[in-house]
């Protein structure tokens, strides 16, 4: 084989290789490696027991009871399919608000009652005025979409 | 246009030319940074959900975009070195890479300050943008390491070279993370479909703050690239010449 | 015949031939097969002793400290891989031969695997039983160091290539290697977590492919590129 | 079509240290090029740098009128090296070592027990090449040479740490080779006493 050949090959089999690497990244995509377990999928059953994991949705409009003289809080959190019930006692982030985004990190308890030990929100790409926000109609925003699967509603 | 180009990359050409558009870049810089800074603390409104915590934005989306930058520059400048054996090229990435470090450092610091208050944590290691970028300070510090320890300017310039060019693999990366990952870091605000999701009021202030660091990294670049011309042609007969015209000066 | 026509070596036997004199060596040699492996093992073990034997504990951190310990185990045999042939001169023989240096570089490269990294995947079952990983699980952890194991080993072609002649460079060699072996640590900790957790690993284990394809089709370009400047 | 190599202008710098500046000359076949010059003078990177392992400050080495860098892999296999490291696995017997040799380089000239009896080192093929003498080794290192069909020798230093046989070994090897149309760049700070048209380069 002349050098010329030799270089050839070595390219075309660089380039399929990328070609063949990027098919792969494409079809791991696919795969969504959560970092959150969906509302839906932990009302039908589907997270590790025994074990902390973390959950993500929105947090229900008017759900949130804060009981007085202590740090414990209980709300509920919607993939606007189902929604369950979380506790947490600790410090709130700011972005912490009914209708946003949050992501809980704890475990599952008995009855069916989400015990977090941390909250994070979620912080959407939308930048307003606090008129403006208050101008626009209720709706979900963008940021939601990533917290909000797809499937078939939930009967809870 | 190739002529140009080749006097262009000529150092002293260069080193000449640079030192006229510095104070241009550092001029026009500062007076964007000082608009910026003005409209984005008072007279953006705050935000709706953030309150004037979001004003941070301010300084953490230029230094996340300039981190990227200068690792774009970094390659570019390292892959037409070695392409081209352009030495000028070798000497902007050179250049490049502790502004990049510095720049990524401070996109990482305010972040991980907005986001204690907003997001709940200081940091989080499960957040794909998060760690991208924390792999390209590590990427720098290879980059910056790797020159250290190479003596020969020439072998230095290539083979980190070969580096920045292997690690740049991590700039798409970072930047389609949120994307691809759904996590706690937002999408994008400003490139994306349907136009920048901000206020205008909140829109011009970051656009002022952006250009006014990508000049003042302009500046410091040049700067910095000028001092690297000086250091590697101080053998040659137009660096004596010129300290030996220089006024004042009695060598 | 004119020089563009010039028929050379074939790059396939050039490569295997310096694969297989590099297996002759670790054969002849084989404490620098042995040493990386108990490396990995006296790592894995080094865990449940600081952290303590509770089970939960271990169940927990297995993924994360064995694909830890192999990393490790895996960056300690990358330093000699260029070292040797540039000490005794045989790589100055291999940069003036008539075949591409990306196919030797490869060459040795999988040289490299074959001892340091297949043998990490064989030992792996026997760690992971002592930190109770389910047999399915243990499955999955040695398909993720094979796929992983292939990345660090291109990967530390290039560190290795570009660091071949420098002074104390075991600590610059990591350096350089880590801040690229991330994705590999993360997706291959993360991917047998998620089994451990009964959930999908096809995901992660696509994701080590793509990344070992994509090292295998340019890291021996880039060794090459590193070791001709190395060698100046 | 005869070899040739052409060198011009090549202008190599160390550090801020030029080793050498402008140089040019010409080798055609049955020429001997003997470059002197006392220690650090620059011999081994002129040498290195003809064979494209040193990137030149100026300057370009040409084989058959075209630039090595733009043919590499054609001009190493018309090349062999003789450089100050033998080049071989100290762990590998002689055998073992020349078997890989010849995997590189494809080409044979010779039978491999002929060239080894001539080098006098034929009763050494089993063993590790640790076990050999430096001066034994210098000979493995010149069985390469003889193994490989390539018109072009490139020796530094080639007698060193040989016996005065060897020496003239050497000598007739080189004379042999060039008596077939062979060419030979050698670096040496030994007076070379050798019959056939030498240039000489001689380094400060």
């Amino acid at each position: 084989m002349t050098p010329r050949r030799q270089r050839m090959l070595a390219v075309g089999l660089a380039a399929s290789g990328i070609i063949i690497a990027t098919a792969l990244t494409l079809e791991a995509l696919k795969d969504n490696m959560m970092f959150f377990i969906s509302v839906t999928d932990v009302v039908a059953g589907e997270y590790p027991a025994d074990r902390n994991f973390r959950i993500g949705g929105l947090v229900v409009d008017g759900s949130m009871q804060r009981e007085t003289g202590s740090m414990d809080i209980l709300f509920r959190v919607t993939d606007l399919r189902c929604e369950m019930s979380v506790t947490y006692s600790g410090v709130l982030p700011d972005l912490f608000r009914e209708g946003q985004g949050v992501v809980a990190h704890g475990r599952m308890d008995r009855s069916g009652m989400f015990i977090a030990d941390r909250i994070m929100a979620k912080h959407d790409e939308n930048y307003m005025a606090p008129e403006v926000a208050a101008s626009l109609a209720e709706n979900v925003n963008e940021q939601t979409a990533d917290l909000v699967q797809g499937g078939p509603e939930c009967d809870s | 246009m190739w002529n140009l180009l080749h006097r262009l990359a000529s150092p002293p050409h260069f080193y000449r030319l640079a030192a006229g558009m510095i104070p241009w870049f550092a001029v026009s810089g500062l007076l964007a940074v000082a608009y910026g800074a003005y409209a984005g603390l008072f007279i953006a409104p705050p935000d709706y959900q953030q309150g004037d915590a979001f004003r941070i934005i301010y300084v953490h989306v230029p230094s996340a975009y300039l981190s990227m930058m200068a690792y774009v520059i970094m390659a570019t400048g390292a892959g037409i070195g070695l392409i081209w054996r352009m030495k000028l090229a070798h000497a902007v990435a050179a250049a490049a890479a502790p502004l990049g470090a510095w720049f990524t450092f401070l996109a990482l610091v305010t972040g991980s300050i907005w986001g204690r208050p907003m997001w709940g944590t200081w940091w989080e290691w499960g957040d794909p943008r998060l760690t991208s970028e924390l792999v390209m300070l590590f990427l720098y510090f290879g980059y910056i390491a790797l020159r250290g320890a190479i003596d020969d300017t020439a072998k230095a310039d290539r083979a980190s070279a070969v580096l920045a060019l292997v690690g740049a693999v991590n700039v798409p990366i970072i930047h389609f993370s949120v994307e691809w990952w759904s996590s706690l870091h937002q999408g994008p605000t400003l490139i994306r479909k349907g136009g920048p999701a901000i206020d205008s009021a909140m829109l011009y202030p970051l656009l002022a703050m952006i250009l006014g660091f990508t000049l003042l990294f302009g500046a410091l670049l040049l700067r910095r690239v000028r001092t690297e011309v000086l250091y590697r042609e101080r053998r040659t007969k137009w660096v004596r010449e010129m300290i030996l015209s220089t006024p004042g000066n009695n060598l | 015949m004119s020089a563009a026509e010039q028929h050379i070596p074939g790059v396939f036997t050039g490569m295997m031939a310096v694969a297989r004199r590099d297996l002759l060596l670790a054969w002849k040699r084989p404490g620098d097969v042995l040493n990386p492996l108990f490396f990995f093992a006296m790592v894995a073990t080094l865990f449940p002793l600081s952290v303590g034997p509770s089970i939960e504990q271990l169940e927990l951190s297995g993924p994360g400290v064995l694909w830890v310990a192999a990393l490790l185990a895996m960056l300690l045999s990358l330093n000699s891989l260029f070292l040797t042939d540039h000490e005794d001169g045989s790589l100055e023989q291999m940069l003036v031969s008539p075949l591409p240096l990306s196919a030797l570089a490869l060459g040795k490269t999988i040289a490299h695997w074959l001892t340091s990294g297949l043998p990490l995947v064989l030992v792996s079952p026997l760690l992971a039983m002592t930190f109770r990983m389910p047999v399915a699980v243990t499955g999955v952890l040695m398909l993720t160091l094979l796929l992983g194991t292939v990345s660090l080993s291109l990967l530390g072609s290039i560190g290795a290539a570009l660091t071949v002649g420098l002074q104390r460079s075991t600590a610059l060699l990591s350096l350089l290697i880590l801040p690229l072996a991330m994705p590999v640590l993360i997706f291959g900790a993360r991917t047998v977590s998620l089994a451990a957790a009964g959930e999908g690993v096809a995901g992660g284990l696509y994701f080590l492919a793509a990344y070992a394809v994509l090292t295998l089709s340019l890291a021996p370009f880039a060794a090459a590129a590193a070791l001709r400047i190395s060698n100046e | 079509m005869t070899a040739k190599l052409t060198c011009d202008d090549l202008t190599l710098f160390r550090g801020d240290r030029c080793l050498f500046e402008g140089l040019s000359f010409a080798l055609k076949p049955s020429e001997l090029l003997l470059l002197e010059g006392d220690n650090g003078s620059g011999k081994t990177s002129l040498l290195r740098a003809i064979a494209g392992l040193i990137e030149l400050e100026r300057g370009r080495v040409c084989w058959n009128d075209v630039p090595v860098l733009a043919q590499r892999q054609s001009f190493h296999n018309s090349l062999v090296w003789m450089a100050h490291r033998v080049g071989f696995k100290a762990d590998l017997t002689l055998v073992e070592n020349l078997q890989f040799e010849s995997a590189l380089r494809l080409q044979c000239a010779a039978e491999l027990e002929a060239v080894l009896v001539r080098l006098g080192i034929h009763r050494l093929k089993r063993l590790p090449m640790r076990s050999l003498s430096a001066g034994q080794q210098r000979r493995v290192a010149l069985a390469r040479m003889l193994l490989s069909d390539a018109v072009l020798w490139m020796m530094d230093e080639p007698v060193t740490n040989l016996d005065r046989e060897g020496r003239s070994l050497v000598m007739q090897l080189i004379s042999e080779h060039l008596s077939r149309d062979g060419m030979v760049i050698m670096a040496s700070h030994e007076d070379v006493e050798i019959d056939a048209p030498v240039q000489t380069i001689r380094l400060q």
